[in-house]
């Protein structure tokens, strides 16, 4: 009998070839395996019969939003900039998605970076994704060469190493915490949709560290990103992360030095969670992607956590929902404003 | 021969006059270098740190020199070199892969003098690896996991201490203050033996992709169709540059804070945006597919063509780390197989 | 340098301020032709609206060396743009916080409205923060050297 | 009467050439004018004077006027001193509590509560006297303050211009007792 | 009339007059504005706050006091008064004398030294008396003109000359002049406009409130000053016994106002109510302790204005207690407490004990005003405000002169800043021929190219006699100025404003070539535009100048620190240079001006705007969705005033329809509209496209019909429910069936003040009352009932309610847990209410019930509001660019509003609105280009990512997206320059000129740089 997964990548081909074949898209997005094991490919299937090629297991572990404005482009006629947009329909893309994915693409059509008609989206509601990171730290960092999947186990081998590993134990912090594990756009489904998941403490992560002291979350935090080589993996991964000139990257002003200087570092992790604010899924991308381990996804955690708080949003759950730091309310709460304050104590 | 001991009391003797590092077991579980103090040995685990040696050759950043922004102080634009580490640097636990990439990266930087006073600067002490890891390919790029390439030392590690072989001249003179060494008893001259035959065949059959890489025509190469694949699933990030010994492109800028102010080198890497990016706004490599295969092109071809050898020592770390698993060793086949 | 005069036990912090043109400049302003006495610890900006104040400015203040910063604007509902303080105070809502979090100490960043005819409460607003980030010493956390 | 008449015209707006006037405004007047002679001097022993100013003659009459010139009229009369005046006063007075026909009609109980707000602001001045301008209010000012134990002497304003009245502005008063 | 002066006399420097004159001097004409005291800002300078927004009172007021004082073509005449006004419209002889203020505006800096070392305390008059200044003195901080007075009265020196003077001797300008006298001037003017305002009534008559008595019993304006953070106690609330913070405060309201009894005015004050839910909700707010108990004493809720009950209600959810009671009087208590002894509607008596009572005083015209108006020759009326007619709202009994503001009737900021509007345009309309003929323009040289220039900065540093100088050591300042980089010229001035270190200046930019400039002294929010002209007038662009504020915001708040002002003076003028090193020449931004109207909707307020612009030359397109002009009003009957609508109308219409100047076009909508302000292009349904500069929109609203629902009362179902419309319909056509009717039942608020439609519809008690008026006086037999949950005849209207209720009309109050129930039994109407007056439920059985629903917007209004890019209210009406000050205008520049689309409001308020609109408009038609913000955003179209975050924080609709390109473009005739999307957007794409992140953060590296 095929395990789960199995049969969502049989499908999943199935729909994709069917899509390239019916000429509805001009390709479909989804993943390919590799040479390394729990390393996943992001593939584009261009070819009916790249469509075989397509897998799904619990090692997708970036979001295929990141990838979808690009490659919708790809399919547009060249054009100079100020060219008006060509006529008719463009072509399509077909691409899976799981909840945040799905969310991702929702900001991407708030922020206007594609459109929603232009994509065809497989809907897949996620089980979680393996962290790969906790698969080795599970094995204690023992080489590992290859890695069966059952449905609620991950059979591990290397020189010297068999083991089996409960899959929920080494599943990714994020997908642990998910509250919303299924696609909220979508225009099929591979399975059933399995509603929000009561998650008790889903923030307890972020909630370890504000209670920390000033002093503890300062070390807290330098530690955790001071093996950043400034790569920006977690930056390229992210599907928020579009613009064609980061601030890290910006000479004129210079927001932020561009070499590994704590400082520095330091600045570009605030900034780059920060600008996440109110448009982060959690996806989760960034974490899986660091070579270095750092656990960056904790910030934007926080501000998904104090957007929830504060405004009562979450993002990409729907398209007409505003971006919460594009909006406001006249009674949005302002505790921390000093002359707030300052009334607050005196009472 | 030298008991882990005796190698610890000559490690801290050099401790004095030098700074020590070598590759330790972060929190986080991984290989990294660090620096070693008061006699402390590395971590002798299996395969590369995390990071290369390149950033002791080439620091992340390197300060070019300073200068006041001020232009009417005394001071005004006088530009001066910066304070310079000052002690010569040992590198311990290096592996033979990136010892190589010293020398590699030393033909294009033949002239820089900051690379090169930083290699006149550090000593390199290898330990011979016993056993490839899955991801090492170094027997393909023309190096060993026994080789000598770049060392002062070559050590190989046994149960009771380690062996070691003095390569260059200055790496003689380092050893002959270990003092206590002791000759090797037969099972350990065996045991290095052993090493120095079973430890390449651990490792993929060698191909010698240089020579025949160089023979090929470039546009040939460089119009290949698996570009297009391999572009669509990376993210431009640099994950591979950065970890990579032998990738050493640079970026300068001048930074100022608070009146003064200073030149930097930093890496660079061809995945990013403002790499070969035109005052004018164009950028050659403006797309993502094009600066992806300049990477390589770069490496397997390029390279070559000028210096003779890969840029690449087959240490495994782009494709161990690469998060959507680009393996040089594939796109090494594919550009053979044209 | 910076350091050596840092610890120095006279040390007077340097806060950087961004006041809105329209409200909080004018605010201190009036403190000025009141005279409400207060620490020469401001180092004034002026913006056009609160709604200009980025966070990426706020860190570079804060890159740049200031040992606190201090943004000010008009009351909710005064604002001379209509809706910018709107947006200010849930940008700044969401990075104070986040800049705590990371372990930047409550009261290195600060945020306030006052009013243009709010002289004395300008004042008292300079005296807190600066009393605060006395409290804290030198910031170092985030400060470039070189 | 007076205040009958006078409201009725007012309310059916018939057209009239009467002019209102309180003998409290003449006394005032003649005072002024000099043609009534008074002296305080025979209060030697303090008395303390205050005043109810009654609806149909100052609220709903003649306003505020009147009432002002009735305080006129008992300063002249008890002296400037010994004039303690209420609070509310003058048309913001309160009522006495035994108008509309209370006093007669047989509603003790409830007109004596009425009363209490009265009796209470009266005996706050601590006056000896009160003058009551009206006798509906003279008798609810009496009543109350008898049954509530209060005491005060209750009087018309006359009683004490009689008192201070000078004859023939030289050889004593008349009715000095 | 042979060609009429083009300037306009304003009497009254108030919020009112300051509207009117900048309406004037923006639109080509010379104003002289006229005010007694020595600033001007009249009453609203001395609020704290102002309803419904709770904007801060100065905060709002104080730009436009200084762009009075500032403009080239208002003559400001304060400490002054018109004595006589001689001729005819067209051309008045105005004498006004001008008394002495006893120091030279030229020279006086506003330092304040003087009052420091005036002997002399007096109570001042701005604070009502409750705090004190010295006898020379500013009338307050934000003053127009910022410059200080003596008063002759109180002036030692002026008493009894030799003795004092230290104001004198202290003045380091040498402004005081003892010798000054009273000037008189003789102006020639085309028209006059009377804005003299009101006084707040003194309660001191009223003795029942025990003011004068009490300590701790103040009027409504008294608190405002203890409430605003400049007044007597700087805001932190404390009566005036002890100082302490009252935690227990009562309003009574209407002292002064309906009342016939002993306050002589019969008048609602309209303002009274919603000024004392504001108070009592600052007061809750301010307070420190926090716990503040405010109660409301008053006899009808009057908040009838746009965002007032809404106001209204967060007030009572926020805890306010309203009382519906009448006080009878307040008592002394223990602590200087006071007692309040009330009947309320229950009849039954309480009592309560405060800490503090506020009156809320009505509004009452100065009897000075009243002997000026009686020596002008201009009526009043029985309540003493200038008479006025619905029809001609703004105009008094003699011609050519016109009045806005509290003076004709009393009524809050928006509407006094809408009829100033109104008055400015009907002087507008006498003079127009001589428009711009007596206006002064400036002229400067043409502007040296700097593009190529390296920066050459010269650095200002300004001792302001002794004001910085004797706490900074300007000296070292300006030693240290030069060694800034780019900086090649720095000099120390004594005054750097002074007239003749300007003109010094401006020689050692050319002498020097210049080409950036830094002036260290005292607040740019004063002195920048005085320097930026010094810049232009020396061949620069003014832009290129900075400023380091080394007084207000240093010499002055460190004054025992020298040390410490002298290193942050430095720092300050470190950072100026670092910005003005980046700053680049800009444009004097302006757009070109189709001179030339769109009016939208032709009911009464479009067709008084149409007439109103085109009777001043200007073609105007008039578009009625409709087949015919008239609108709304076409089946009204009268006016609160007795004046018949119909007639009215049809004079206007056909006015309208015999002006050349407008092109009407019936049963015609708006397609589409692209532009902005002097450049509008705008597609009608019909096909034509329209060419205007600016567009007045007038839509209108409708009568909301109950057709069904909970506010039905058998609407529609038995023929003898009307409306209010629908009585007047009978009325028009004089309907003898209504005569003989024995019975007449109204019920208010039907579909007003309702969860689904929360607001008040203001004009429907003050028409229903007058619609029982005339039944009555058509059958005094008839019974006529008002069922109604608050009366609201604001201002005169109040006369009406109690005639109404003089004819024996009955009012019975009902609230929304208690409505009305209507009935049927065999076809008659049977209407049941509870009375809680007596307590008892009444049953009537009326001939006639006549619902006043409500007025609802319509539903079309958001298309429009689309296209024009302007907001709405929750309610579905048009929102106004500022509640307060810009009431006709929107935020989008060059579309105003009129009418009912704005909000409920009756003729001549719609009138007044469609006046004013019309002023606003001729501001841009006057001109042949308009100016733009010239400090304005700009895209960096290969960073932008088109994520629209900019688009969507502007509040200007100024940045779009390209439909092409997809990138952010910004329409710098929209741009206000406030750089909302500069922060918001994470690329750095989009910044503002001259205030780029890079400049700023130049400032800030520079401030932290160490020397």
């Amino acid at each position: 009998m095929p395990t789960k997964n199995e049969s969502i990548t049989q499908e999943l081909r199935q729909k994709a070839r069917h899509l390239l074949e019916s000429g509805q898209v001009a390709a479909f997005l989804g993943y390919t395996s590799g040479s390394v094991p729990m390393v996943m490919k992001p593939f584009v299937a261009r070819k009916p019969e790249d469509a075989e090629r397509l897998e799904w297991n619990s090692f997708c572990v970036l979001n295929l939003a990141n990838y979808l404005p690009p490659l919708l482009r790809s399919f547009e006629p060249p054009r100079r900039p100020n060219d008006p947009p060509p006529e008719g329909p463009l072509p399509k893309v077909g691409v899976a998605a799981t909840g945040c994915w799905s969310r991702n693409m929702v900001v991407q059509v708030q922020e206007n970076q594609m459109e929603r008609e232009r994509v065809v989206i497989i809907g897949i509601s996620s089980r979680g994704m393996v962290d790969r990171k906790k698969v080795l730290n599970a094995v204690n960092h023992a080489e590992i060469t290859s890695v069966k999947e059952e449905d609620n186990s991950l059979l591990v081998k290397g020189p010297g190493l068999e083991e089996e590993i409960n899959r929920w134990d080494v599943i990714r912090d994020n997908c642990q915490t998910c509250v919303h594990p299924d696609p909220v756009i979508f225009d099929e489904m591979i399975g059933q949709l399995q509603g929000d998941r009561d998650i008790q403490d889903r923030f307890r992560q972020v909630e370890e560290i504000e209670n920390l002291s000033a002093q503890d979350r300062w070390q807290w935090f330098t530690s955790e990103i001071d093996s950043c080589i400034r790569c920006y993996a977690c930056r390229n991964a992210c599907p928020l992360c579009y613009c064609p000139t980061c601030f890290v990257d910006d000479s004129r002003p210079q927001w932020v030095g561009k070499s590994r200087e704590p400082v520095d570092t330091a600045i570009f992790h605030i900034l780059r969670a920060y600008h996440c604010a109110g448009r982060c899924t959690d996806c989760g991308s960034c974490e899986s992607a660091c070579p270095m381990g750092i656990r960056m996804r904790i910030l934007t955690k926080k501000l998904q956590k104090d957007v929830l708080d504060l405004y009562g949003t979450e993002a990409g759950m729907s398209i007409q929902q505003p971006l919460p730091l594009s909006t406001y309310k006249m009674d949005d709460p302002q505790d921390f404003v000093l002359t707030e304050s300052f009334k607050g104590e005196k009472k | 021969m030298l008991d882990n001991k005796d190698f610890s009391a000559w490690l801290s003797r050099l401790s004095d006059s030098h700074d020590i590092y070598g590759p330790k077991k972060t929190r986080k579980g991984m290989l990294e270098w660090a620096r070693l103090e008061g006699g402390q040995l590395p971590d002798p685990e299996p395969g590369v740190p995390k990071s290369s040696i390149k950033t002791f050759y080439f620091p992340q950043p390197e300060t070019l020199f300073e200068f006041s922004a001020r232009p009417k102080k005394e001071d005004a634009f006088r530009l001066h070199e910066p304070s310079r580490h000052q002690n010569p640097r040992l590198l311990i636990g290096v592996r033979p892969c990136d010892a190589r990439s010293v020398v590699l990266n030393s033909m294009p930087y033949q002239e820089d003098p900051y690379f090169q006073e930083n290699r006149r600067n550090t000593f390199l002490l290898g330990y011979a690896c016993s056993q490839g890891c899955s991801t090492c390919f170094c027997t393909w790029t023309g190096g060993s996991p026994v080789g000598q390439d770049g060392l002062d030392i070559l050590a190989f590690l046994l149960e009771d201490g380690l062996v070691l072989e003095p390569v260059t001249e200055r790496g003689e003179e380092l050893l002959e203050k270990a003092g206590s060494a002791r000759d090797l008893t037969r099972a350990q001259e065996q045991k290095v033996d052993e090493i120095r035959q079973k430890a390449p065949a651990s490792l993929p059959e060698e191909m010698e992709p240089a020579p025949r890489l160089r023979e090929k025509e470039l546009m040939a190469l460089y119009d290949a169709p698996f570009w297009q694949e391999l572009s669509d699933s990376c993210i431009n990030c640099g994950t591979c540059t950065f970890l990579c010994p032998t990738c050493y492109c640079f970026d300068i800028q001048d930074e100022t804070l608070r009146g003064r102010g200073r030149r930097i080198r930093y890496w660079d890497s061809c995945m990013f945006p403002l790499f070969t990016l035109h005052a004018s706004g164009h950028n050659p490599r403006g797309e993502k597919i094009k600066r992806v295969r300049n990477r390589f092109m770069h490496k397997l071809k390029y390279f070559p063509d000028r210096f003779g050898p890969l840029s690449c020592v087959g240490c495994g770390r782009c494709v161990r780390d690469c998060p959507v698993n680009i393996d040089i060793r594939q796109v090494m086949k594919e550009l053979l197989a044209i | 340098m910076n350091d050596k005069a840092k610890n120095q036990k006279d040390w007077e912090p340097k806060i950087i301020a961004f006041l809105c043109n329209w409200c909080s400049y004018a605010g201190a302003d009036l403190a000025g032709v009141s005279r409400y006495q207060y620490p020469p610890s401001l180092r004034i900006v002026r913006v056009p609206c609160s709604g200009r104040v980025s966070a990426n400015m706020i860190l570079d203040a804060l890159r740049s060396g200031a040992d606190g910063v201090l943004v000010s604007g008009c009351h909710p509902g005064d604002c001379h743009y209509i809706s910018g303080n709107y947006y200010a105070r849930r940008r700044f809502a969401v990075l104070k916080n986040f800049l705590e979090f990371i372990g930047i100490e409550p009261g290195r960043v600060n945020f306030s409205w006052i009013s243009a005819s709010e002289g004395e409460q300008f004042a008292e607003v300079a005296k807190e923060v600066t009393s605060r980030v006395k409290k804290l010493g030198p910031a170092r956390h985030l400060v470039k050297e070189f | 009467m007076f205040y009958a008449t006078l409201e009725g015209l007012r309310r059916f707006k018939i057209p009239h050439k009467f002019e209102f006037v309180s003998i409290i405004s003449l006394y005032a007047q003649w005072i002024r004018e000099g043609r009534l002679n008074v002296d305080s001097s025979w209060n030697s022993d303090g008395l303390k004077f205050t005043v109810q100013d009654p609806c149909k003659l100052v609220r709903q009459g003649l306003g505020d006027a009147v009432a002002e010139d009735l305080r006129y009229v008992i300063k002249k009369v008890a002296g400037e001193e010994n004039f303690i005046d209420v609070w509310p006063r003058l048309s913001n007075n309160y009522c006495c509590g035994g108008g509309g026909g209370a006093l007669q009609a047989g509603f003790v109980e409830n007109r004596r509560k009425y009363g209490k707000l009265k009796f209470d602001q009266l005996a706050a001045t601590g006056a000896d006297v009160v003058i009551t301008p009206c006798h509906n209010c003279h008798t609810q000012v009496l009543d109350i303050c008898d049954f509530y134990g209060g005491k005060w002497k209750t009087t018309h304003l006359w009683n004490w211009l009689e008192k201070a009245l000078i004859i023939d502005g030289s050889a004593g008063r008349a009715g000095k007792d | 009339m042979s060609t009429p002066k083009g300037s306009v006399l304003i009497v009254g420097g108030g919020i009112a007059g300051v509207q009117a004159a900048l309406d004037l001097a923006d639109s080509g004409f010379y104003v002289h504005l006229v005010e007694k005291s020595s600033a001007i800002g009249g009453s609203m300078s001395q609020l704290d706050k102002t309803f419904p927004t709770n904007d801060c009172s100065a905060c709002i007021l104080s730009p436009k006091l200084v762009e009075c004082g500032r403009h080239l073509n208002i003559n400001l005449l304060t400490l002054s008064e018109v004595l006589s006004i001689e001729g005819e419209p067209g051309s008045f002889r105005v004498k006004v004398r001008e008394n002495p203020r006893y120091v030279d505006v030229d020279k006086c800096i506003a330092c304040g030294s003087c009052a420091e070392k005036c002997p002399k305390k007096v109570p001042n008059e701005f604070d009502l008396g409750l705090g004190k200044r010295k006898a020379i003195y500013l009338r307050y901080p934000q003053a127009v003109p910022l410059k200080y007075a003596i008063d002759p009265e109180h002036c030692i020196y002026l008493k009894k000359p030799g003795r004092c003077g230290f104001c004198e001797k202290v003045c380091p300008a040498d402004a005081i002049n003892f010798k000054d006298t009273a000037r008189e001037h003789d102006l020639h003017v085309g028209s006059v406009i009377l804005a003299l305002g009101f006084r707040p009534f003194d309660p001191s008559r009223l003795d029942f409130t025990g003011y004068g008595q009490f300590k701790n019993v103040v009027t409504s304006m008294e608190f405002e000053r203890l409430l605003s953070p400049s007044g007597p106690c700087l805001g932190h609330m404390e009566r005036p016994s002890d100082h302490q913070e009252p935690r227990k405060i009562a309003w009574l309201q209407c002292i002064g106002s309906r009342d016939i009894n002993k306050a002589c005015h019969g008048y609602c004050s309209s303002v009274c109510c919603m000024y004392a839910i504001k108070q009592a909700v600052i007061a809750k707010e301010h307070s420190e302790s926090g716990d503040v108990d405010a109660t409301i004493f008053f006899m009808d809720m009057r908040t009838h204005g746009k965002g007032f009950e809404a106001y209204y209600n967060r007030a009572r959810d926020e805890g306010i207690d309203f009382k519906r009671a009448r006080v009878h009087t307040i008592l002394p208590a223990a602590n200087d407490n006071l007692k309040v002894r009330f009947a309320g509607e229950d009849g039954k008596i309480a009592e309560d004990e405060f800490d503090l009572v506020v009156l809320s005083v009505g509004l009452e015209t100065d009897p000075q005003v009243m002997r000026l108006a009686h020596e002008l020759g201009i009526e009043l009326d029985s309540d003493s405000f200038a008479a006025t007619s619905c029809f001609r709202p703004v105009e008094t009994s003699r011609k050519g002169i016109f009045v806005c503001g509290a003076l004709a009737e009393p009524k809050d900021i928006p509407q006094s800043v809408m009829e100033a509007s109104a008055a400015a345009l009907e002087a507008e309309r006498i003079l127009h021929p001589a428009r711009w003929t007596e206006t002064r323009k400036k002229e400067f040289p043409p502007e040296r190219d700097v593009h190529a220039e390296p920066p050459r900065i010269g650095v200002f540093v300004c001792s302001c006699g002794i004001n910085i100088a004797s706490v900074v050591d300007v000296q070292a300042v300006t030693d240290y100025a030069w060694t800034l980089p780019g900086v090649v010229f720095a000099q120390n001035n004594l005054f750097t404003c002074s007239q003749d270190t300007i003109n010094q200046m401006a020689e050692i930019i050319k002498r020097e070539r210049l080409n950036r400039v830094v002036v260290a002294s005292c607040t740019p929010r004063t002195h920048e535009p005085l320097f930026q002209e010094t810049l232009r007038e020396a061949g620069i662009n003014k832009f290129l100048f900075e400023m380091a504020n080394i007084r207000d915001q240093d010499s002055w708040v460190h004054q025992d620190e020298p040390d410490a002002a002298t290193l942050k003076a430095k720092d300050l003028v470190r950072m100026a240079v670092a910005k003005v090193r980046g700053d680049e020449p800009l444009p004097y931004n302006s757009v070109p001006v189709t001179k030339s109207a769109l009016v939208i909707g032709a009911g009464v307020a479009g067709l008084t705007a149409a007439l109103s612009l085109a009777d001043q030359g200007f073609p105007v397109t008039l578009v009625e969705r409709k087949d015919r002009l008239g609108g709304h009003a076409r089946k009204f009957f009268r006016t609160w005033q007795g004046q018949e609508v119909q007639s009215y109308l049809q004079e206007l219409a056909g006015m309208v329809e015999a002006n050349a100047n407008i092109d009407v076009h019936l049963g015609t909508t708006v397609e589409d509209v692209s532009g902005s302000v002097g450049q509008f292009r705008t597609m009608l349904s019909d096909g034509t496209e329209v060419k205007h500069g600016a567009a007045i929109v007038a839509v209108g609203a409708e009568s909301f019909k109950p057709r069904q629902g909970r506010w039905n009362y058998l609407y529609g179902k038995n023929p003898n429910v009307h409306t209010l419309l629908e009585l007047d319909q009978r009325f028009i056509k004089d309907d003898p069936g209504l005569k003989g009717l024995n019975q007449a039942v109204f019920i208010h608020c039907v579909g007003s003040r309702v969860p689904e439609r929360p607001y008040c519809s203001r004009v429907c008690c003050t028409h229903a009352i007058d619609q029982a008026i005339h039944l009555k006086e058509m059958n005094p037999d008839m019974d006529i009932f008002m069922l109604y949950r608050d009366i609201r005849t604001y201002g005169k209207r109040e006369h009406l309610y109690q005639k109404a209720r003089s004819l024996g009309i009955v009012f019975i109050r009902y609230d929304l847990d208690n409505l009305p129930r209507v009935s049927e039994t065999s076809g008659r109407l049977v209407v049941e209410v509870k009375d809680p007056i007596i307590d008892a439920e009444v049953t009537l059985h009326p001939d006639l019930l006549i619902l006043a629903s409500a007025v609802r917007p319509r539903d079309d209004v958001g298309e429009l509001s689309k296209l024009f890019k302007c907001a709405m209210t929750s309610d579905g009406f048009l929102l106004e660019a500022h509640m307060k000050l810009r009431p006709v205008d929107f935020a989008t520049d060059g579309v105003y509003l009129a009418g009912l689309c704005h909000y409920p409001k009756p003729v001549e308020e719609t009138i007044a609105q469609a006046k004013a609109a019309a002023s606003r408009a001729g501001l841009v038609l006057s001109r042949d280009a308009v100016p733009a913000e010239s400090i304005t955003a700009v895209v960096n179209a290969q960073k932008c990512t088109g994520c629209s975050v900019c688009t969507k924080v502007c509040a200007y609709h100024a940045v779009n997206m390209d439909a092409n390109s997809q990138k952010a473009v910004v329409d710098t005739g929209l741009c206000k320059g406030c750089g909302a999307c500069v922060a918001g957007c994470r690329s750095d794409a989009i910044t503002l000129k001259n205030l780029g992140n890079e400049q700023i953060m130049a400032a800030v590296e520079a401030a932290m740089e160490d020397f």
